[in-house]
């Protein structure tokens, strides 16, 4: 029963319960009168043309891409940046590098004009 | 059966259902939100291990990166939001046998080892399992050299992603 | 308690759910979600041996880390393919994305 | 690890036990009431973080604000709840009923679950992990995927593309304050929150001011709030992921963003402030939880500071400064502190050398940029000139 896991746990469960409990209350509370009207989708009172659909564009992903390889990279820093205090200098030289590695891909993607919005 | 029996089991069966759903629900979206219910379990699982770094870069890694990209390409390639179409292959049931198989063949492999029902040792107390990762990764007689790899290999493939999900000005088609 | 076996055989029954993905559905990122449930078992078998054999030793972790590398960037570059020949071929069913079957 | 130990849950544990309850189950279930109790005050202080907030922007904008229900106006946020809590709740037709009702849940959990890790003083922290700094990171990942499950279910355009800016802003902003966050945890050896608040026998403000500043910049836009509010830019995208929730559901929504500013006060303070640290915490610790309050409404104020006082940025210019100056801004400052950390940890000169290396860093960083603005102004006349010149021939 040592694992302070179990807390985060208590929390997960109560962070949950009482947002729920607050919509649960609100929904017996409140009046159920719903008409085509009411449930139409909101779109500043213009009718809605077409599915609720819009193609996207690429450079959202671009964004995703770059942001999941730095979180990556983040991962594996965090346990060198706590041990960083008990080993030499040689190991923040290793982490430099590998800081280094990564960067020089965000300049040839911003090089190559890949992460302008437009 | 102990509490912590309890949670195990919980915990499974909610990331076995979410991990059919993810390969049977027509919906694309919905299969991505189930796969994140299943690694949200695999999360649990871990702090249950008490490998609290790891369950940590689960949620960070799996479900706040890879979940959103996974999102983010199902909303890119659809011309609408509903499935249409059946989503299996046709020969879907050859390879539900083929899982079945590999899944008892598993088993039996795992059946046939002395170390299956082993208890878990004592968690030495006062032992930081971060501390200990980091010097593992760092430290030039330990895994320095994957460490350093991994960064080339995550360079490769943000240049090959980038490079083939760019979409160059004027080509629009 | 929970003996090792437990976690061995969720992850060999979550395995094999992806392998099922993998081969039978048709869209191509569906069959990229398969990867990521075999890979996640595959993570979940490395880290409760790291806790069964000997907390210690941090093998297991740093191979199940390494492992999350592996799987970014198997999703980076297979959705990146997905979108590129959703782009030129306006399909993402893998078995119509035939140009390099002959 | 001690979880809230102090005499009242050792009173109440100690009853569990008398009732005939296992110690273990008793401490867990004492924990449980803990945490309840925990949640509730937050909640409740959440309800008057709005009367709060509009009491500083009416100040900010020259008005009264809210005056008229009780004292200064105090009972006007139950007011607002009775409201929200009695409002009808209203589906959009073709929506995602499942997904369209976990979204705010989850958006109040990730947000809640913050409190679980900060420490508010000495004696009283939720949970030690040792992994805190990553856990916060994790946390805000909930909140994004809440943000695309509320943008996606509600089928509507609007709210989708407001989601899917949101979501792109917020995961590009995650990455210099995971970096910066890294600072700490490198200057303090741990990634424990308690930890950190520790080691800050001087401030980190003191040692890492840029961290702090990068930090702060990137906080506001993972909490969507001004100027980099581009979900709420009501004249392109209405409101952004929420335009189709009313009620409730609209309201918590709207707690966990001003929660959230406030959480974020809390880590500001923790991570740069000395959180707990204060004159006389060693004699009354429960005086930590004073000082902590303070900071983060100090911190929480500058937050709506900010918001009142800047205009909203574009969005292209938003990710711009993102990925063209906060990232490689923020891993070369890592780089170089890490450095001068190592180099310089244990000798006498330790505080004044980190200072000095974060003014020469933040100088060598103006300069680069001012002599980028400079060309680019040459570059932009040069060419207006050669334009004047040919239209004069």
């Amino acid at each position: 029963m040592q694992n302070e896991w179990i807390y985060i746990g208590l929390f997960l469960v109560v962070g949950a319960l009482i947002p729920a409990a607050a919509i649960i209350v609100s929904a017996v509370l409140s009046p159920r009168k719903s008409n085509q009207i009411k449930e139409s989708t909101y779109e500043c009172g213009v009718e809605t043309v077409g599915e609720n659909w819009v193609q996207f564009k690429a450079q959202y992903y671009i964004f995703a891409l770059v942001f999941l390889v730095f979180d990556v990279e983040v991962v594996f820093l965090f346990p060198w940046a706590v041990a960083l205090n008990q080993l030499g200098v040689f190991v923040v030289v290793e982490g430099l590098i590998f800081i280094g590695i990564l960067l020089a891909g965000l300049i040839y993607a911003w090089r190559k004009g890949m992460l302008e919005w437009v | 059966m102990t509490a912590e029996q309890i949670l195990f089991l919980v915990t499974a069966a909610v990331m076995l259902v979410a991990a059919v759903s993810v390969v049977t629900t027509r919906n694309l979206i919905h299969a991505a939100l189930w796969l994140i219910v299943t690694l949200f379990g695999a999360a649990v699982l871990f702090a249950m291990l008490r490998a609290g770094f790891m369950a940590v870069i689960q949620v960070v890694v799996y479900i706040g990166a890879i979940a959103i990209l996974f999102i983010f390409a199902v909303m890119l390639t659809r011309r609408e939001l509903r499935d249409r179409g059946p989503q299996l292959n046709p020969g879907w049931w050859l390879a539900a046998i083929l899982a079945l198989l590999m899944f008892s063949g598993l088993v039996l492999v795992l059946g046939g080892w002395q170390g299956l029902w082993a208890a878990a040792p004592a968690y030495p107390s006062e032992f930081d399992s971060v501390q200990a990762l980091g010097q593992a990764l760092v430290s030039p007689e330990a895994f320095v050299l994957p460490f350093e790899v991994a960064s080339v290999l995550l360079l490769a493939a943000l240049i090959g992603a980038v490079y083939i999900a760019f979409q160059r000005k004027g080509k629009e088609e | 308690m929970i003996p090792l076996s437990w976690y061995l055989i969720l992850s060999a029954a979550l395995f094999s759910i992806g392998l099922f993905g993998v081969l039978a559905r048709k869209n191509a990122i569906a069959i990229l979600l398969g990867v990521e449930l075999m890979m996640n078992a595959v993570n979940i078998n490395l880290v409760s041996f790291w806790r069964y054999l000997d907390p210690t030793r941090m093998d297991g972790q740093v191979f199940a880390v390494i492992v999350f590398a592996v799987a970014a960037a198997e999703v980076a570059v297979g959705l990146a393919l997905v979108i590129s020949v959703y782009r030129r071929r306006k399909t993402v069913i893998a078995d119509e994305i035939d140009l390099m079957k002959w | 690890m001690d979880f809230w130990r102090n005499p009242v849950t050792d009173w109440v544990s100690g009853l569990l036990v008398s009732w005939g309850l296992s110690p273990e189950a008793a401490h867990v279930l004492t924990a449980f009431l803990a945490v309840l109790v925990l949640i509730s005050v937050v909640m409740v202080l959440d309800i008057f973080l709005v009367w709060m907030e509009r009491k500083i922007v009416a100040r900010f904008q020259d008005r009264l604000g809210p005056n008229r229900l009780g004292p200064f106006g105090l009972i006007q946020p139950i007011a607002d709840i009775i409201k929200l809590i009695v409002k009808e709740n209203i589906y959009p037709r073709g929506a995602d009923k499942v997904v369209y009702d976990l979204a705010p849940v989850l958006m109040m959990m990730s947000v809640l679950l913050l409190w679980a890790v900060l420490p508010l003083s000495p004696i009283l922290f939720g949970v030690d992990l040792n992994v805190g700094v990553l856990y916060i990171v994790g946390v805000g990942a909930l909140g994004t995927l809440a943000i695309i499950m509320a943008g996606w279910s509600s089928n509507n355009k609007y709210a989708l593309l407001g989601a899917f800016r949101q979501v792109a802003v917020m995961i590009s902003y995650e990455i210099p304050m995971v970096v910066s966050l890294m600072i700490p945890t490198i200057l303090a050896g741990t990634m424990g929150i308690n930890g950190i608040v520790q080691a800050q026998s001087t401030w980190f403000i003191v040692l890492a001011p840029l961290a702090c500043l990068v930090f702060l910049i990137s906080a506001l836009a993972e909490m969507g709030r001004a100027p980099f509010d581009l979900t709420e830019a009501e004249s392109e995208l209405i409101a952004g992921h929420h335009i189709e929730y009313s009620g409730m559901k609209f309201g918590l929504f709207y707690a966990a963003e001003l929660l959230h500013a406030f959480t974020f006060g809390g880590f500001i303070a923790a991570f740069f402030f000395g959180g707990w640290r204060g004159p006389w915490v060693d004699q009354y610790p429960m005086l930590g939880l004073l000082w902590f309050l303070v900071k983060t409404l100090i911190g929480y104020w500058v937050f709506g500071w900010i918001r009142y006082t800047l205009p909203r940025i574009r969005i292209d210019k938003m990710l711009d400064l993102n990925w063209k100056f906060l990232v490689p801004f923020s891993f070369a400052l890592l780089m170089f502190l890490a450095f001068m950390h190592s180099l310089l940890r244990g000798t006498e000169v330790y505080v004044l050398g980190m200072f000095l290396s974060n003014v020469v860093f933040g100088w060598v960083t103006v300069e680069i940029l001012r002599r980028q603005a400079r060309q680019e102004r040459s570059r932009v006349e040069g060419a207006r000139a050669a334009v004047n010149a040919g239209q004069k021939t």
